[in-house]
């Protein structure tokens, strides 16, 4: 096996972004292309390269940690430029380099029409390189590194449009969100610095189970699982991925659903060690993630844009991946992973021809009927649908199984959590039936579309195709009592896995098929079946679809409670305190002088006989002071 | 033939040296002012020269005549200071002459 | 005793003068009671065997410092005190107050004072007091601050020229 | 050759060669950018031949002037000093380069005063004698009056007088400690010194350790500044001419915490473990402070200024931790904040250039017209609020975690800075920046060459930073862990943690040597 690999395809995005973003005028079309996917295609081939190398070496060998430099020695802390390759990272640079790939091609034209073809794709390609550094890092700092540059990336991102304020708000948003979650990171490395004295993902695992109290290791793994809820937009730090949306549409698909939001699950799986050593913590992001998923799902009901209804499925979609995680599935939750990144991928650029086919347009209420004019965004949206929604044989059918599986051999906890994902299941493949459904059937919007929904040429369609196939099989790899590749081939760095019993693969096989099947019947009673429907029974849940749509309010309660204190903090101590109290701390110095010099100027009356009488005056005191000290 | 003792030259001399300060604090005049310091000088003089006897020894002496010339100095500054502000077309009063006033 | 007498005679004379120097509102009739008290700290000096020094007291305080003075009183006129009233005159008690004071504690120091021979009647002295034994005195020991003093004069004299020079120039003169 | 000695006369050489009536400014500029360039020259040599392992001063040059008074001409350099001379000499380099490139009025005597600043700061950073270090402390307030009186904007008056009086208050009492601390030390071991180096293990009592390093504390407090001393500072950062403002901020305001780590912390070890919470939570609450004004200041100026009040905090922290990796971080981040808080003044003046006035909210979507500047901004914001991967960054972790280690709440509510630094800056990038444009004349906003040449120096070191830290880290171990060292031992630290010897002086007890045995033996009755 060749580290060099590693570090040929982590330096590629960067080598190809900087060239871009260093090109002294904006580089003709054709370059940029070239410069933007080729790197991302080749480091694609070159980790399928690494990938079939680490096919060859035995399981022991699949463990490399590869130093480059010392980057610093501090105190008797060393840290070093290092990667992991390992097979979970190996697993994750096949996703996003192989995601990436695609949605770069499919940016190529989507991107066609934009003035900063350049930036769009040399930010892009700085994503991958963040990414990558996140996936490849062989310690906590620059895992830190990399999830602080994947949010620099994503705010650069989601503020593309930058003269656009609420893309501007948005990206702001985000990134002080994920800044949160970088400082409980960087706090929980300090308990590991402390009490540990090293970062390096080995020697921490090596040493957390006799190092560490269980008080510092669940701290340890509740910091870091806050990183991760920030980044992976977990109940309550995932107010900031809806309105990520505000960026163009291949940047959602690529951060915002397939790679960087499911940082935080690579996270605790990577950090598995931490959270078998902290059941507490475990359960906790078990919760967290079945909070989230059921939250975020029936906000997913409700929503009105497009590309909202996506990104609160994504939210929903990672909670599943983290409760797999907590519950100690990871095999499950690094299978979904992958899954979901094929078909939230796929639906993200189906549903982007169509907002590039109606120039822009993402209200599900200006859509209807466009299944006869783009018909491959049809179908494609209708195979992610399916997949995500868990309709059997889809690779969602799989992955989302897995999990619901595994949940159920987990303890009276897992049944419970199990109840609430398969609940949400329903609610997924209702909402994403809605969203299929308004889209593509049904009477066009009143008026017409004033542009004609165009097709898309080559560079998006097939991206799509290729995605449609993946979502459509990728769950073969992995089947209940049949075979389970992901979770052998992660074995070396997650352990042996216990494989759901017969009896959990058994209920949940029956019950998704079951919620599947009422979730998109529902949709398609009221969606379908007859048009009126829909605004009457709107009527009737008017103020559970306010919540609904406002996301229970999370936003406002943050901004009063949160936001506009600290505001008004800053107001008062520059509006009043400073200029009050620390100037006023001076002027009082200063008028305590002055006004003792004014006192003290009432003696100083310029007229020379007072100042004989002092002096006389001061004569006789000091002669009295004598007197009276030599006779006492 | 009996002399005077030196404590009545020296209850002279604080007596004179008292009138003296007195005409300081009194007195509005400049050109008077320095006639009350006269006074003063003279006084200590008293004292300069009582002393010298007392100790038989003729350096009281010549502190008082270096006082003499001392005071001939002064009396020549202010006298000239005294007519300098009188050209300024001054009233002659040192309550006037402020400007040190704080 | 003659001494005794001519002390007393001396020493009412000065301390009278004094006073009217010090009450006196006409500038002129000061300095005349000044010339009094001057002559009168001559006989003093006379008296305490410092010949010279009455002499030279009644060459240079009487002779030259007065005459200056009443050329100066001649020349500004016989003015009488601004006729505005005296701010500080409320206050005048604290002067007296002070001074009375200031010779108290002087006298009380001298009632207390053990100096030999203070209530003494004087030793015989040796030629204390003579042009000569002065001349010694001040080549011998004293020729540093001699000739400061000296500088002092000079300097006096320049500076006296300088206010009266800028004193014409302000009449318009050169 | 006696090189720091040269390093510092150079630039006062040059400024003394200025204030010659009748310089031309063509002159003026060649001997300026010649002495400055000279200057740095030999600072990078220094910085390349220095033992990075070696804890104590090296390079000394020691000239006894007055030795019955104990005044010498002592300057050295150590592990942490030579980064601060880098600092100072690049800097001064770059502000005279652009000085050069846009003179203001009366160029010659600008120059000159800058020179001047440069010497006495880099005397400063090189000093050995505490009278040295006094001298130049107070030197330093000479070239920075005039620069500010005469070149500064609206109420320059009024500004120059609170900073120099201000100052001028602490540093009277840091002089009265000075001759105490050389007297009462003499008291203790018998030698009348002013050197650092030799008062540093001198056994002062608990009580006069403390009073000593109060009269040093308010010194460094007020010119550093902590909270709530920072009363000079807005309107001195307000007033002074850009490029003052840039070398206040990047240099000049070290000078407080290279005090505390150079003289306070090492010399009295028990008075600063006294003031270490007072002095932490003070550095505290300057971090939120400053971080909750810069958020609201209403201009760009006022908003980098404070931002410069919340870093210095975090430098004071992690002096105070008395931890080697805090020590070692603080130094770095001295560095770090000179280059960042330099940068971000060079934009906040490549931006006053198409803008009519300095408000925040009265600008906007310069990135469109300015793209390059845009980027470069973007950067130095990052850098700003230490994003990781960023030179900031890794000051500020390794500061951190030497505190976490002793004070767990303290650098937990630190992390409240870092947060703040991100609302803050983002609100100044993004205001400026994005949206709609307006307000703002972008075309003459846009680098150009000059720009290119101020500020990529400033941009490749932040880099390099960011990439090997150990290059500056590496040589501070040493040396900061010697100067810790005594303080470690007052506060009581675990032993493990100590890594530096701490000779008291006088031993706690000497021991008679062999040999030494009273000549006549005790007759036992």
């Amino acid at each position: 096996m060749e580290p060099a690999l590693a570090w040929i395809v982590l330096g590629l995005p960067l080598l190809g972004a900087a060239t871009l973003a260093a090109w002294p005028t904006e580089p003709p079309r054709s370059m940029t292309r070239v410069l933007g996917v080729g790197p991302i295609a080749l480091g694609f081939l070159l980790s399928a390269w690494l990938y079939v190398q680490m096919l060859g070496e035995s399981s022991d060998d699949r463990l490399v940690a590869s130093r480059v430099w010392e980057w610093i020695e501090i105190g008797d802390l060393t840290i070093d430029v290092a990667l992991q390759i390992d097979p979970l990272s190996v697993m994750m640079m096949l996703i996003i380099t192989g995601v990436g790939s695609l949605i770069f091609l499919y940016s190529t034209e989507y991107m066609e029409h934009d003035r900063d073809y350049r930036r769009f794709f040399a930010e892009m390609g700085f994503f991958v390189f963040s990414m990558l550094l996140l996936v490849l890092a062989a310690n906590f700092l620059f895992l830190i590194v990399g999830w602080a540059l994947v949010g620099l990336a994503s705010y650069l991102l989601i503020g593309f449009y930058y003269e656009k304020p609420p893309a501007v708000a948005a990206a702001k948003k985000a990134f002080i969100i994920n800044v949160i979650g970088d400082i409980a990171m960087v706090i929980g490395a300090f308990i590991l610095i402390v009490e540990l004295g090293t970062l390096d993902y080995a020697l921490v695992f090596e040493a957390a189970p006799d190092g560490l109290s269980r008080g510092a290791v669940e701290a340890v793994t509740i910091l870091l699982f806050v990183g991760a809820a920030a980044k992976s937009a977990q109940v309550p730090l995932h107010t900031w991925l809806p309105d990520a949306m505000e960026g163009p549409t291949p940047v959602s698909a690529l951060i915002h659903a397939a790679t960087m939001v499911t940082a935080g699950v690579y996270l605790v799986v990577r950090t598995h060690e931490l959270y078998e050593l902290a059941p507490f913590a475990s359960d906790l992001v078990a919760i967290t993630g079945a909070v989230t998923l059921f939250l975020a799902a029936t906000i997913a009901m409700v929503q009105v844009d497009v590309k909202r209804v996506l990104a609160w499925s994504t939210v929903s979609q990672i909670g599943y991946m983290i409760m797999a995680a907590g519950l100690g599935a990871y095999g499950a939750a690094m299978f979904h992973l992958m899954t979901h990144a094929f078909f939230k991928a796929l639906l993200f650029l189906s549903i982007g021809i169509v907002i590039h086919g109606l120039a822009g347009e993402q209200s599900l209420d200006r859509m209807g009927g466009l299944g006869r004019h783009l018909k491959l965004a049809y179908v494609a949206t209708a195979i992610g649908v399916l997949a995500i929604s868990g309709v059997p044989g889809t690779s969602g059918f799989f992955s989302k199984d897995e999990i619901l599986a595994s949940a159920w051999d987990a303890g009276d906890l897992g049944r419970a959590l199990w109840v609430v994902g398969a609940l949400a299941a329903g609610i997924t493949a209702f909402y994403m039936f809605r969203l299929l459904l308004r889209t593509f059937y049904g009477p066009e919007p009143g008026g017409g579309y004033g542009v004609h929904p165009h097709r898309s040429r080559w560079p998006m369609t097939v991206p799509v195709a290729v995605l449609a196939v993946l979502s459509l099989f990728g769950g073969w790899i992995q089947v209940p009592s049949g075979w389970s590749w992901i979770t052998d081939w992660l074995e070396p760095v997650i352990g042996p896995e216990s494989i759901p019993g017969q009896q959990a693969e058994g209920v949940t096989l029956v019950a998704s098929i079951a919620v599947v099947a009422i979730g998109a019947g529902v949709a398609w009673w009221i969606f379908a079946a007859d048009p009126g429907r829909r605004s009457r029974l709107a009527g009737r849940f008017a103020a559970t679809r306010r919540l609904l749509e406002d996301g229970y309010r999370f936003d406002p309660v943050y901004q009063q409670a949160l936001v506009q204190p600290s505001r008004d903090l800053g107001d008062y101590l520059y509006g009043r305190f400073e200029p009050d109290f620390i100037q006023g701390m001076l002027k009082g110095a200063v008028s305590l002088v002055r006004g003792g010099a004014i006192a003290l100027r009432a003696a100083q009356d310029g007229l020379v006989r007072t100042y004989a009488f002092v002096m006389v005056a001061g004569v006789v005191s000091l002669g009295a002071l004598l007197a009276w000290v030599v006779t006492r | 033939m009996s002399g005077v003792p030196l404590i009545w030259y020296l209850l002279l001399s604080f007596g004179l040296f008292g009138l003296g300060l007195l005409g300081v604090m009194r007195r509005r005049n400049p050109l008077l002012m320095l006639l009350a310091v006269e006074l003063m000088l003279n006084s200590a003089n008293i004292a300069l020269v009582g002393f010298a006897r007392h100790w038989d020894n003729t350096d009281g002496q010549i502190f008082a005549l270096v006082v003499m010339a001392v005071a001939a100095a002064e009396v020549v500054i202010g006298l000239g200071l005294v007519v300098a502000v009188f050209r300024q077309r001054l009233a002659l009063n040192v309550d006037e002459m402020s400007s040190l006033k704080g | 005793m003659a001494e005794q007498v001519v002390f007393v005679i001396a020493a009412a004379g000065a301390l009278i003068s004094g006073v009217l120097v010090v009450t006196l509102e006409n500038a002129f009739r000061a300095t005349v009671a000044l010339i009094v008290t001057l002559v009168s700290v001559a006989v003093i000096f006379l008296l305490l065997a410092a010949p010279f020094v009455a002499v030279i007291q009644i060459i240079v305080y009487a002779g030259a410092i007065v005459v200056l003075f009443l050329f100066v009183i001649a020349y500004l006129g016989e003015r009488s005190p601004p006729g505005m009233e005296d701010r500080l005159a409320p206050y005048q008690p604290f002067a007296w107050i002070v001074v009375i004071a200031l010779v108290g504690q002087a006298g009380i120091m001298l009632a207390n004072s053990d100096l030999p021979g203070l209530r003494d009647e004087p030793q015989a002295t040796g030629d204390i007091g003579s042009p000569e034994a002065v001349g010694r005195a001040f080549i011998d020991d004293y020729i540093v601050p001699f000739e400061a003093t000296s500088a002092i004069l000079l300097v006096a004299a320049i500076a006296a020229v300088l206010l009266a020079k800028r004193a014409i120039k302000f009449e318009g003169g050169r | 050759m006696p090189m720091v000695t040269a390093i510092i006369l150079l630039p006062l050489a040059a400024a003394l060669a200025l204030a010659i009536p009748g310089t031309s400014r063509p002159q003026a500029r060649m001997t300026a950018l010649l002495a400055a360039g000279l200057t740095l020259a030999m600072v990078i040599s220094l910085t390349v031949r220095l033992d990075r392992d070696a804890a104590g001063l090296q390079f000394v040059d020691r000239h006894s002037w007055v030795s019955e008074a104990g005044l010498q001409w002592a300057v050295g350099v150590d592990g942490i000093s030579i980064w601060l001379l880098l600092l100072t000499a690049g800097i001064f380099m770059l502000a005279l380069i652009a000085t050069a490139w846009r003179p203001p009025e009366r160029e010659v005597g600008f120059l000159a005063a800058m020179l001047a600043g440069e010497a006495s700061l880099l005397g400063l950073f090189a000093a050995a004698d505490l009278v040295i270090f006094y001298v130049f402390w107070e030197a330093m307030l000479v070239p920075f009056f005039f620069l500010i009186a005469i070149w500064g904007g609206e109420g320059r008056g009024p500004a120059t007088i609170k900073f120099i009086i201000y100052t001028m208050v602490g540093s009277v009492p840091m002089l009265v400690a000075i001759l105490a601390t050389a007297f009462v030390a003499q008291d203790i071991t018998g030698q009348f010194t002013f050197d650092i180096s030799e008062l540093r293990g001198v056994s002062f009592s608990e009580a006069e350790s403390t009073w000593l390093f109060a009269g040093f504390v308010l010194a460094f407090a007020i010119k550093l500044p902590i909270w709530p001393f920072h009363g000079w500072l807005p309107d001195a950062y307000r007033a002074a001419p850009l490029i003052v403002t840039a070398v206040l901020a990047a240099v000049m305001s070290k000078a407080g915490v290279y005090g505390l780590i150079r003289v306070g912390v090492p010399t009295f070890p028990d008075g600063a473990a006294n003031f270490a919470i007072v002095l932490s939570v003070l550095a505290l609450i300057g971090i939120v402070y400053g971080s909750l004004m810069a958020w609201r200041a209403p201009t760009m100026r006022m908003l980098v200024a404070y931002s410069s009040l919340a870093h210095l905090g975090f430098i004071v922290l992690g002096i105070m931790a008395f931890d080697i990796q805090a020590g070692q971080g603080a130094v770095l981040q001295m560095v770090n904040h000179g280059l960042v808080v330099a940068a971000a003044f060079v934009i906040v003046g490549l931006i006053n250039r198409g803008t009519a006035g300095d408000h925040i909210d009265r600008i906007g979507g310069i990135a469109s017209g300015a793209p390059r500047l845009a980027a470069v901004f973007l950067i130095v914001a990052l850098a700003a609020l230490a994003i990781p991967g960023s030179n900031s960054f890794v000051g500020e972790f390794f500061i951190l975690t030497g505190v976490f280690r002793h004070h767990l709440w303290l650098a937990v509510l630190a992390t409240i800075g870092i947060l703040l630094a991100a609302v803050y800056m983002l609100r100044l990038y993004q205001t400026a920046m994005n949206g709609p444009a307006f307000g703002a004349n972008a075309r003459a906003i846009e680098l150009r060459t000059l720009d290119y040449v101020v500020l990529s120096p400033l941009l490749a070191a932040m880099l390099a930073i960011a990439l090997w830290p150990a290059g500056i880290v590496g040589s501070t171990r040493a040396p900061v862990a010697k100067a810790v060292a005594p303080a470690q031992v007052a506060a009581e630290r675990p032993t493990d943690q100590i890594e530096a010897p701490v000779v008291p002086n006088p031993p706690p007890r000497a021991l008679p040597l062999p040999g030494d045995e009273p000549e006549v033996a005790e007759v036992s009755p």
